[in-house]
């Protein structure tokens, strides 16, 4: 199924190849390749538990394959940690989000990339946390997305404001390289609209490249160019979107859960 | 339209420690009122006194605490520091009869290696906190007691070194002026730079901090380490002013209270909250309930029966003022 | 793996003696970690060397009475030639020196002893009772002030290695009838705490006559309150326990009257010996009491405290031979 | 084909507890072949003596951790029951002279009071349980100082008392028995009742719990009391062993050991899991270091030393064999 | 807006009456008033922190609202607790789950309706594992969930698989009045249907009422008779679905944000 890069891999910014992973007896992933184009926005659908979120946390360093090759930008790297994932230029939207709920929003927002306080050029070991509630604020208002107070702890907040919070994070982060693990499944129709737009945004202007994982598969078609879909940890079809449609990925992944039913 | 000062009232109502404040003033306040004594230099020098190892020992479990460690075994870094001190300094063959700052700076240097010791186990190995250090506290304890074969030493040091930690400077004690300026530096840290937030997130969500990229782990040393420092420092200072370094001193006691007093101050012992400021006004009741109580003449048998109902009392108001207080902002619902 | 001990393993006996087994005596305490117990190892350390024999320091850290019966029963099982213990509960201890004994282990009470009368069959006690020390100290109270308020400092209330202390001064001071109001204060267990809470507690009643205490840490504290506000000036009396540099340095200096010696190396010295007579005339000498006496160290007879730090009160490991001048 | 045997000791292995079993057998061979003494049946009569006290309280306190709170006071329960108990019984005007079954009756009650406090003043009025239970650690401890003005008396009972409470059943010490009757049953109580399965919601999430219907606030009391009962049945039967009865008898040190054998069997301080028999397996631990070292004739000086490292070693022993244990079953990831 | 019970009062299962409900500055229900009627399917659309999770939080009793009045089966309670509601039949799947991580998929899917073992019709203390692990098995394959193992820890499962269990506890609990707080948030298309499948047929029993809060307005018109939208915390639409289309509903949703684009 999956022949990666086929042909043109020098303008894959990530390539994976035949990783495997297993908890203990659950077999998450086997033997998954898979490429991204750069400016590319590669849609990832696929069961519950097929496997999606482990291969995001995989690529972000955050878990070690037990085995395969990752590539980014053409050359092999073994992941140690998520920081050095980022070091890479790769960020990512956790589908836990990765809050901390006893914190500010804009601390969330900012975290692991503060901005610093300067005085004439030299910056102070200290934190700008002026700048960051102003960004903050920006960044949410510019997603639609109504927050009370960037003060707020978000222990507070509503379940989309939260996820918005994760998605602004790294969509406003200065990485080449994104992943997004279901970026919309708490997102109202309006809140939702407006990150697609913003990630359409940012493809058009061709420095950013996203895997994004989504379950609703109008949303694919709005933003993606081309899609994978992962069944029981195997990628099963790799098609641009302009070959096929939400009727086809639907009945692919509905027919096995009729076999199921019948049998 | 409300005026500046209401509006610097709000500001400092809406803050974590605004209730602990209140309490800690009401005690004060209390106990000006039931005996002349206490109102007096002398007994403001001797909370000073008092309050000073408590306090910083206290900054660093507030660190630890927040982000979602334990120290248990501080309290003998606290004896430990100074013994080292006593064998750098020490005419042979007791000691290496070096002078005095390197006896600090060794002294030191050993209680950072202890508190690099409690990380490492902690994070690398995956020992809970709680019995890495507990293990740590008998270890150093027997080392303590070897190294002074049970016995105590007078402090060393010259009249220079007495004065920078163990002199009046400025009518109080330098110890506590010591003290003061760390909880003022660590509250910095804690809210004003990136170890802090980082800190914050370990302790909060350690999970999702590692997925943001925070190395939990380096910042899970760090402040075990400093803890520790702070420990070793509270030593040397407390040694100087009793002028002798005993090595059964500090011990679980000064732990317990320094952990106490974070809490009182409103650190979590789950992790992911808590402010120096808070610890130290900790500090500060159970200073003042201690002294106070002394002063008035508790007898011996009545005195923990008191200290108990006190600082139950206290507890009880503080977090009482802070629900009415959490009522006029947002708060955490129910 | 064994605390001291040693002294040379000759194969022929020590002395005149023949050859005995390295006998193991078990010394079971209530405050192991003690400094003031510190002479009391060298003391028993010495004893070992001379007459060959080795022993285990044991106990409980901080008068745990269950963790000591623990102790004793584990030497008893461990196989001791002979066991030495404080007796600082008048009841917990009769089983097991009773299992002792029946095994065939000299059992002697050292520094703590059951009260009179009490069924325990331990063969002798050998220190000085903790509650008559404290009498001796009630009466010097009562020398040094006619009347009036006096505290008696004590780190730990309960403690049975302290409580007993301050329990035998109140009854001297009330048996003298003198109109003498003596209150105890608790200090609390570290010395930091404890000059503090006394500095306050003087704070809070400058009309004491007198302020005594029954803990090394509460007395250094005493002393150093009696200095910071030269209290010895406005004629106010202050004594207490042990021997710790400073209240030795402070007593010389005049600001503290007294501190009492309880002679702790004799403690474990006796001991010693007397568990090694009774196992090599098989029984035939049997351990006698022995009051090992208190000294009173005053600003007279301090200087010698002073100027040696010796075995003999712990203030040194090193052997030494300290001459009269 | 796997064989049944294997598949029995596969099962075994991937109990929690399987790591610190293994450790507890490896130092108990370990003294075993250091010292004959140690492995003679009153070394065993030892280490069960050691063991029932702590083992009884860190039952109550492997409960509390597990639905999120703590309680530093049962050591001080561990005195209070028995001199309740003496009060009652004693003749006049000493006590009310009452029959000894109410001595122990009432005693449990006040343990059970205790308990309620704790837990009333943490869920109601929202006090950390760290600070509560500290409070009433101090009120405790003045209260039983006052009710013995600081002596220790007699242990009341007569014969069938003793047996029951204090003899030697069945070769060992009856108290050991009741503790591990005790375990028995809070293991199934945790395990297979609602009462175990909501004490862990509580701990491990604890709004989910309250969203999910469970009441929180009763859970928590209810494990208060268990464990303040606990600590005041074991005072009793502790008390009867040592035959006199002590102010300051337990207190933190007790305490300690039991909180530390719950985390060394597994039971998060941050709440949650955790399981009864590790606690037990914990105690055992704990008890074989001390009797066996003290068996090996180590002096207290290099007692606290050995034991620190002792501490660590077993730990660090036990984390490693649950990773590599992990690795076989379905586990946490990395 | 919403007249409450319009006339056929006598049928409704749930009337809520003029509820507010601040947290501190944030005002996030202004005199709501809902009713859902017997057997009926409501659901609930609007943006992220409109207040819906709110309104539901109070309805099943978690948070007590400043102000307003409930009614369930026509008599006004004052409801203490979540068991007080659900005493009274009413079950909740929360936005956040309420799942305990550490503990196994069957002690979650009985959280607090454990099945206790019985013997001889009399019911023992001790829980009835055994029947638990089979019927959360039973339950998971009919929502179509691949789930490895009832025993494994909730921590170890997919953001879907841990959302299923919750509704699962909920869809298969005896209870009357169902809550479910965005119960397809991370489910995938195929889980998403079967759920769907099931709430059709629950309605269609007549024995069970929903509040549904949903995102998808697709779904929206699967399943539910009756919507309201909620914005800023008031109700402003309340209309049979077979009267509104997803055209309108998106319409009424993203006018407000054009005008905020606009101005
Ligand atoms: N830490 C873990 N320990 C054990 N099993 C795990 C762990 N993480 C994931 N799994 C298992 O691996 C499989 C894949 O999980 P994953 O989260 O990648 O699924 P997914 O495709 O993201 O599903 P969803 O769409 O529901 O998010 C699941 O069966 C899950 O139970
Ligand atoms: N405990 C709380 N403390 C403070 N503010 C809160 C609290 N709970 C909710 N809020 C605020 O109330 C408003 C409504 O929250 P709610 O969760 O009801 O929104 P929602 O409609 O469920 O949004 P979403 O669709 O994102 O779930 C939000 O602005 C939120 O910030
Ligand atoms: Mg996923
Ligand atoms: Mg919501």
């Amino acid at each position: 199924m999956s022949e990666p890069g086929n042909g043109r891999e020098a303008d894959d910014v990530i390539r994976v190849e035949h990783i495997s992973k297993r908890f203990g007896a659950v077999r998450a992933l086997e033997d998954v390749s898979l490429h991204l184009k750069r400016s590319e926005v590669l849609g990832l659908i696929g069961d519950n538990g097929a496997g999606k979120s482990t291969l995001v946390k995989i690529i972000c360093g955050f878990q070690k394959p037990d085995s395969g090759k990752i590539f980014v930008n053409g050359e092999e790297v073994h992941l140690r940690s998520v920081q050095h994932a980022r070091s890479l230029g790769i960020d990512t939207v956790y589908q836990d989000l990765a809050l901390v709920p006893g914190m500010s929003v804009y601390h969330n927002m900012f975290l692991k990339r503060e901005l610093l306080g300067e005085v004439g050029g030299v910056s102070l070991p200290f934190l700008n946390n002026r700048d960051m509630r102003k960004r903050a604020r920006k960044h949410l208002d510019e997603m639609g997305v109504r927050i009370p107070d960037v003060d707020a702890e978000v222990a507070q907040l509503s379940g989309g404001q939260r996820q918005s919070i994760a998605v602004a994070r790294s969509v406003y982060s200065d990485a080449k390289i994104i992943l997004l693990d279901e970026p919309l499944a708490a997102m109202g129709v309006k809140e939702g609209a407006l990150i697609l737009d913003l990630i359409r945004k940012l493809r058009d202007q061709g420095e950013v490249s996203m895997i994004l994982i989504l379950h609703n598969y109008a949303h694919v078609f709005e933003v993606c160019d081309r899609v994978n879909l992962l069944q029981h940890g195997e990628i099963t079809l790799d098609k641009p979107t302009s070959e096929t449609s939400v009727e086809e990925l639907t009945e692919l992944v509905v027919r096995e859960y009729r076999q199921a039913a019948a049998g | 339209m409300r005026g500046l000062g209401w509006r610097a009232l709000e500001a400092f109502g809406n803050r974590r420690e605004a209730s602990i404040f209140v309490v800690a003033v009401g005690l004060i306040i209390y106990f000006s009122l039931r005996s002349s004594a206490f109102y007096s230099s002398a007994t403001i020098k001797n909370i000073a006194e008092y309050m000073a190892p408590i306090a910083l020992i206290a900054c660093g479990e507030v660190m630890l605490l927040i982000c979602g460690e334990i120290d248990l075994s501080v309290g003998r870094v606290f004896a430990l520091t100074p013994i080292i001190m006593y064998l750098t300094t020490a005419p042979e063959p007791d000691g290496l009869g070096l002078p005095i700052w390197l006896g600090v700076i060794f002294g030191l240097l050993a209680a950072a290696a202890v508190g690099l010791a409690n990380g490492v186990i902690t994070t690398y190995l995956g020992v809970p906190s709680f019995i890495t250090t507990l293990g740590m506290l008998f270890f150093l304890n027997g080392i303590n007691l070897r190294a002074l074969h049970g016995f105590q030493v007078e402090t060393p040091g010259g009249s220079t070194f007495r004065k920078i930690f163990g002199g009046y400077p400025l009518w109080l004690n330098s110890e506590f002026w010591w003290a003061l300026a760390i909880v003022i530096v660590l509250q910095i840290v804690l809210v004003w730079t990136r170890w802090g937030v980082h800190t914050v997130a370990t302790g909060g969500n350690p999970i999702g901090a590692r997925e943001s990229g925070v190395n939990v782990r380096r910042v899970k040393i760090g402040n075990f380490v400093l803890c520790s420092m702070l420990g070793g420092f509270a030593g040397i200072m407390d040694s100087t002013r009793i002028t002798s370094i005993l090595p059964l001193q500090g011990g679980t006691d000064i732990m317990f209270l320094a952990v106490a007093a974070a809490v009182i101050g409103g650190t979590s012992l789950m992790g992911g909250s808590g402010t120096i400021i808070g610890g130290f006004l900790g500090v500060l009741v159970l200073a003042v309930l201690n002294i106070g109580f002394t002063i008035l003449g508790v007898s011996a048998f009545n005195f923990d029966l008191i200290i108990g109902i006190a600082i139950l009392g206290a507890m009880i108001l503080n977090v009482q003022i802070q629900r009415l207080k959490n009522l006029g902002q947002i708060g955490r619902g129910r | 793996a064994c605390g001291g001990g040693g002294g040379n393993s000759s194969s022929s006996g020590v002395g005149n003696y023949p050859e005995t087994p390295k006998w193991k005596w078990v010394f079971v305490n209530h405050v192991t970690t003690n400094p003031f117990f510190v002479p009391t190892q060298y003391g028993i350390e010495d004893a070992g060397a001379i007459f060959n024999t080795q022993h285990q320091w044991t106990g409980s850290e901080n008068s745990d009475v269950g963790q000591m019966v623990s102790a004793m029963n584990t030497a008893i099982s461990s196989g001791a030639d002979g066991i030495a213990v404080c007796l600082i509960d008048a009841k917990a201890f009769n089983e097991p020196t009773k299992k002792a004994l029946d095994a065939g282990i000299p059992v002697i009470a050292y520094n703590a002893d059951v009260p009179p009368g009490t069924p325990n069959e331990r063969l002798a006690y050998i220190g000085q009772d903790l509650f008559v020390s404290g009498q001796k100290m009630g009466e010097r109270i009562v020398e040094l002030i006619p009347s009036g308020d006096v505290a008696g400092f004590i780190a730990t209330p309960g403690s049975l290695n302290i409580q007993p202390r301050i329990d035998g001064a109140k009854q001297a001071i009330k048996d003298s009838g003198k109109p003498i109001n003596f209150t105890q204060v608790a200090t609390g267990a570290d010395t930091a705490g404890e000059l503090s809470k006394i500095d306050a507690y003087y704070q809070g009643h400058k009309n004491l006559k007198g302020m005594f205490a029954v803990d090394a840490g509460s007395t250094q504290g005493v002393a150093q309150v009696m200095q910071k506000y030269n209290l010895p000036s406005k004629g106010i009396h202050g004594g207490g326990y042990d021997l710790l540099p400073t209240t030795l340095n402070l007593i010389n200096k005049g600001f503290l009257d007294f501190t009492i010696d309880q002679q702790p190396y004799q403690q474990g010295f006796y001991p010693a010996i007397q568990l090694f007579l009774y196992k090599i005339s098989g029984g035939l000498m049997a351990p006698s009491d022995t009051n090992t006496g208190l000294l009173f160290v005053t600003k007279d007879n301090v200087k010698p405290y002073l100027n040696t730090k010796t075995r003999y009160e712990g203030s040194a490991s090193s052997q030494q031979y300290v001459k009269t001048t």
